[in-house]
């Protein structure tokens, strides 16, 4: 039975190591195709409305495990042989898409009507509009809801697991193990995921106080 | 050329104009020409439909029964006959519209290079122009919210000009500003005006119509029930709803 | 793909199932409800003059926010015991459920009594109430009112949250998933049908969301 | 992938268990260990191939067999007729005793003294599927998610009793030197290779690789390494589970 | 009985008040009396230190300097001569603060049943006889929000006299109305005058000032400039300052 020396430590940081990649294909994933929930839930064509309102209610009202474990397998199931990566990309990208489509839009929904109405009597077009006049502003609206999820998704990259990915929380487990120590172990999974997750929570807090002045 | 041949038509025609919200029957046959050059101001009590009047003739708003036709320029629903209209006619809101994340200076070149396909250099030396016309060319370089009102409503004129339109339309224009501020900014329509601008003015500032509108239009209910000269129609009413209109204003005033 | 679906094993054990989103509901229930407790106790506390009492707030919903869920259950159901305080599976999840869900209640509670406008506590200074009593009677309410949504929408999570409990071998719906899942390998019925479930239970939880909000927001604003 | 699949790309794809030592583990190093490793790799080379592993978890084990992302499972799996009505199993390859585990102050002789305590087992395991079966309906049995959790339970006084494989004690001994002890052996469970039902070439040639390393002394060697203990005797056949394709 | 004894003595006295925001001096060695029934009118430039002096009153702000007495109470920072302050003072602001999830009869029951202990069916009585009194029983069972601005304020103006207090608090209640709604506000405060409620009120609202006034205060940065009967005030002040300001007022009416 192993004790918790540095080569365990080495181990939990070669998971945080997958965790943050998982975030980041997640965020980023889930930010490219949110942009286009976000617009689609906004849009004046009401079937996409509708059809962006029922993804956003699906990702949102089932758990993110279930989440990762039908598009893991269930891809596999409908015959598409894919990489574990990519699977677990695309579900990350889904469930991010969801709920950061649903924030940007409340972004949107918050930048003044006058702005739109003023950007179109200037002769300005739906892509102008958007990229030019509402998105920037929308942007900064939701930054804190932006970052919070941002939070929210490092720790949910700690189910990916089920699909085999050694991440720090596997990692953890894995070593729990072998020292049987989960205590000791998940005190200091814990601690790592907070040292990452603190210092964004704390720019997003900022982020929100700075938003409120300005509007007051 | 039908360019010179049309001087004398009419800009901007509306004809028969019906709009409704849901149920409410918020424009009712509505006739408005206004010829090239005119100075139209529109008043009625609130609610009488002055502003969805003027964001119909943009297309901010879908009319359902009539036409309405920019210089010649028949507004359907087509995407392009919009464009068309929009890029003619510049609008002015109540509260700017400016954009906040924008400098003045980028408030002014946005359109022009997206719109028009103006090279920057080009928009920023066009903007330079209107606004030193509407005499904010120092604030250029500030964001819209380190401008007291009235000036945060000159750079929302100096934008529209830059797209250089036939016509503008102001939507109250000076209802949001503080009193010392109100000056500034018709001393500016009124500089407009006297350069021969097209404009249609939704405003109670009955100083302003007297000095520069060639016709005053009054709504209500969705109709326009009298118009007339400025001091015809000041002096001498026809209808009760006007007197009792004007009579109310003027006791304020 | 040999893989035929088969969903008798599912249908077989429905009642089971069915058992087991109770089960879920009860638990997220009563997490929901002790952490609308905490999330008003907790601002209280934020608010107090007792710097100390502030600071522990602030850490409190500083750590459950930035850790997983996963490390906090782990924590209550094994590291409670060590100082004396040994809690069944259900306590523990329900626990740590409410110590989870409390931490982003107090946050997003706070938020709606800093919304409150100053004149209405001015107003009630003027008529004489005390803190308590303009807290309770003047700002708990409308600020509820305003936080609702997204009170709302993190007592969702919260629900979808009660999944993680089956580590600490709570009972609810994922663990008789995989209880089911264990006895005959039939991963995909399982799955597919509990994340439906699910999506049922949330979908069930907003429609009684909506109802109390209509039942006791029934005020009207401008 | 079929084996002759295998044969052309040169390797065989084994899942096996991530987290679960003695028998199949990602070491510190992050390599594939145990006894599932070793057998996994044997096998491959019986073949020629190279064996590449890919860590799974309970959860995902069968669904990695089933959509093809796997070739076989070495993956600790112990045989049921239930579960054989899903997956093909190869025969037998490691037998694993499995006991009851509590504090030696108490007594815990059978299943009826289990009645009305609480009994930890790993979720999904085989002690999970043998108390369920022998004391289901008496004592209040929790699942956990893996063994550390388990024996965690029991240290921690959440459970008064564990079931557990014949690893527990010195674990336990090492977390409380000599306040634990087995109470009594529930049954013994063998695990089997998993393959997808039908998959004739696979479930061959994992049997008669099975049948000879245990001829040839390889299985003891490798049971020895891990197990510290002898191969056990394995039945020819069990009730409702085939070993071969029919 | 002291009670008849202090008939003429001050109900509210004010003596070398001085009141800092941070650095700034926000009122400066303030004195001023008000005897049972007097009425009280507070006028001068914004930013002039009013709502500070009236807010001082019933400790909404604390002073730093000299004494402020109600009813022989010294306000001090202890919560029982605070209590007693705020129960004898009743105060009206600017922008109402009816509590908008109570209806406008639990706005009027909340202090007397949790301040003074009354019964509901008692306070519920108190409560009629005051909405009665500003006439708008009928609304009683209204929230807020449906109300009229007006109509808001007398709710508010209710819900201060269900306390029964000695002398009330006005800061500038009139001024978030429309016109047409500040006469029927001007109006009850008019008829609790004559009842003789001791009052004391910020309001730039010179007719009423004219009518209940007994003494008009002038402030401007943080003093009491010049204090009179109104007819004296407004005919011939004394300051310039106070001269200036009513000149400005008076052009704007
Ligand atoms: N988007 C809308 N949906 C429904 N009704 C509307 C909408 N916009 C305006 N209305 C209604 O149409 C009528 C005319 O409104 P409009 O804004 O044109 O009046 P107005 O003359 O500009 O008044 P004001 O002087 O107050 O600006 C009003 O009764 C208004 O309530
Ligand atoms: N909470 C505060 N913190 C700092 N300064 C304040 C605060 N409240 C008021 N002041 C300042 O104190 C001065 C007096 O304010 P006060 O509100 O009493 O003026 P006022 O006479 O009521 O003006 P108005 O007619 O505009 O209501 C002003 O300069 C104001 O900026
Ligand atoms: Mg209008
Ligand atoms: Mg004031």
């Amino acid at each position: 039975m192993a004790s918790i020396g540095p080569n365990e430590i080495f181990f939990l940081l070669q998971g945080l190591k997958w965790t943050v990649a998982l975030t980041l294909i997640g965020f980023i994933g889930g930010g490219v195709f949110g942009l286009l929930v976000a617009l689609a839930r906004t849009a004046d064509h009401k079937l996409a409305r509708r059809i962006t309102a029922g993804y956003i209610a699906v990702f949102q009202g089932t758990p993110l495990l279930m989440q990762l474990f039908v598009v893991y397998y269930g891809v596999a199931l409908i015959g598409l042989d894919i990489d574990a990566w990519l699977a677990v990309a695309i579900a990350f990208t889904l469930h991010a898409s969801a709920f950061l489509g649903e924030i940007w839009r409340g972004g949107i929904q918050a930048v003044p009507k006058g702005q739109t109405e003023a950007a179109k009597a200037l002769g300005l077009h739906y892509p102008s509009i958007m990229k030019d006049v509402i998105l920037p502003q929308a942007f900064k609206i939701a930054l804190p809801a932006t970052i919070g999820f941002l939070v929210q998704l490092i720790k949910g990259t700690s189910l990916a697991a089920i699909v085999g990915f050694v991440e720090l929380s596997r990692a953890g487990q894995i070593v729990s193990n072998q020292t049987f120590r989960p205590l000791t172990v998940f005190a200091l999974v814990g601690l790592i995921y907070f040292l990452i997750c603190w210092p964004l929570s704390l720019w997003g807090a900022r982020q929100e106080a700075r938003l409120q002045t300005a509007s007051r | 050329m039908p360019q010179s041949d049309s001087a004398h038509a009419p800009l901007i025609a509306l004809e028969g104009v019906g709009k409704w919200y849901g149920s409410y029957h918020a424009l009712k046959n509505v006739n408005l020409t206004v010829r090239k050059g005119e100075k139209i101001v529109l008043c009625g009590p609130s609610g009488s439909g002055k502003s969805t009047l003027i964001r119909c003739i943009n297309h901010l708003e879908e009319i359902q029964e009539g036409s309405i036709t920019v210089e010649g320029t028949r507004l359907t629903d087509s995407g392009r006959s919009i464009d068309a209209v929009r890029r003619e006619v510049g609008m002015v809101f109540q509260s700017f519209n400016l954009f906040p994340h924008k400098t003045i200076m980028e408030n002014c070149i946005l359109a022009p290079m997206r719109v028009k396909g103006m090279e920057k250099a080009k928009a920023e030396a066009v903007a330079r122009t209107y606004l030193e016309r509407v005499r904010i060319l120092d604030q250029a370089d500030k964001y819209p919210a380190q401008l007291s009102g009235g000036q945060q409503q000159r750079a929302a004129i100096a934008r529209a000009l830059c797209m250089e339109p036939k016509a503008m339309l102001f939507d109250e224009p000076t209802s949001a500003l503080d009193p010392e501020m109100v000056k500034e900014v018709l001393d500016t329509m009124i500089g407009l005006a006297r350069d021969g601008m097209t404009m249609i003015c939704v405003t109670h500032e009955m100083g302003f119509a007297r000095q520069v509108a060639d016709r005053v239009v009054f709504m209500a209910s969705g109709e326009i029930i009298e118009e007339g000269e400025p001091e015809i129609f000041f002096r001498n009413p026809q209808h009760q709803r006007t007197r009792a209109f004007l009579g109310e204003i003027l006791a304020h005033h | 793909m040999a893989y035929n679906l088969d969903f008798s094993v599912v249908i077989d054990r429905l009642p089971e199932l069915l058992i087991a989103c109770a089960a879920t509901i009860g638990l997220a229930i009563a997490g929901m409800a002790l952490a609308t407790v905490i999330g008003v106790l907790g601002v209280i506390a934020r608010r107090s003059t007792i710097k100390p009492l502030r600071a522990a707030v602030i850490a409190f919903v500083e750590i459950i926010r930035n850790t997983p869920f996963l490390v906090q259950i782990f924590f209550v159901f094994f590291a409670l015991p060590q100082i004396g305080l040994r809690l069944n599976p259900t306590a523990t999840a329900i626990i740590a459920l409410a110590l989870n869900g409390g931490a982003y209640a107090i946050e997003i509670i706070r938020g709606g009594v800093d919304a409150i406008p100053k004149g209405q506590v001015e107003a009630g200074l003027a008529l004489g109430l005390h803190k308590a009593q303009i807290f309770r009677h003047i700002i708990l309410k409308p600020a509820l009112r305003t936080v609702y949504p997204s009170l709302t929408s993190q007592f969702i999570m919260l629900t979808l949250t009660t999944s993680v409990c089956t580590s600490i071998a709570a009972f609810e719906l994922t663990s008789v998933a995989q209880k089911i899942e264990a006895d005959t390998f039939r991963s995909f019925e399982v799955y597919f049908s509990i994340t439906l479930l699910y999506l049922v239970i949330s979908g069930l939880m907003m429609g009684v969301f909506g109802l109390i909000s209509r039942l006791s927001f029934n005020y009207p604003v401008k | 992938a079929s084996l002759a699949d295998a044969k052309a790309r040169g390797k065989v794809i084994i899942g096996i268990q991530g987290d679960n030592a003695p028998w199949g583990f990602v070491n510190s190093s992050g390599v594939q260990d145990g006894l599932d490793a070793d057998i996994g790799k044997a096998f491959a080379e019986s073949l020629g191939l190279k064996a590449e592993f890919v860590p799974l978890a309970v959860a995902n084990r069968i669904p990695a067999l089933m959509t093809g992302k796997v070739d076989v499972l070495f993956a600790t799996m112990g045989m049921t007729a239930e579960r054989a009505k899903t997956i093909q199993y190869s025969k037998p390859y490691a037998g694993n005793v499995l006991s009851v585990y509590g504090p030696k102050d108490k007594k815990i002789g059978s299943y009826a003294d289990l009645a009305g305590i609480k009994v930890g087992v790993p979720k999904s395991s085989a002690m999970d599927t043998a108390l369920t079966a022998g004391a289901g309906s008496t004592a209040s049995i929790l699942r956990f998610d893996d063994d550390a959790a388990n024996i965690q339970a029991l240290l921690s006084g959440q459970v008064e009793a564990i079931g557990g494989n014949q690893f527990y004690g010195d674990r336990l001994d090492a977390a409380a030197k000599g306040k634990y002890e087995a109470k009594f052996d529930l049954t013994t469970l063998y695990n089997g290779a998993g393959t997808r039902p039908g998959e004739k070439d696979w479930n061959e040639a994992i049997n008669t690789f099975l049948d000879k390393i245990k001829a040839n002394g390889e299985l003891k060697t490798i049971y020895a390494k891990w197990m510290k203990r002898d191969v056990p005797p394995f039945p020819e056949q069990l009730p409702d589970i085939p070993f071969t394709v029919k």
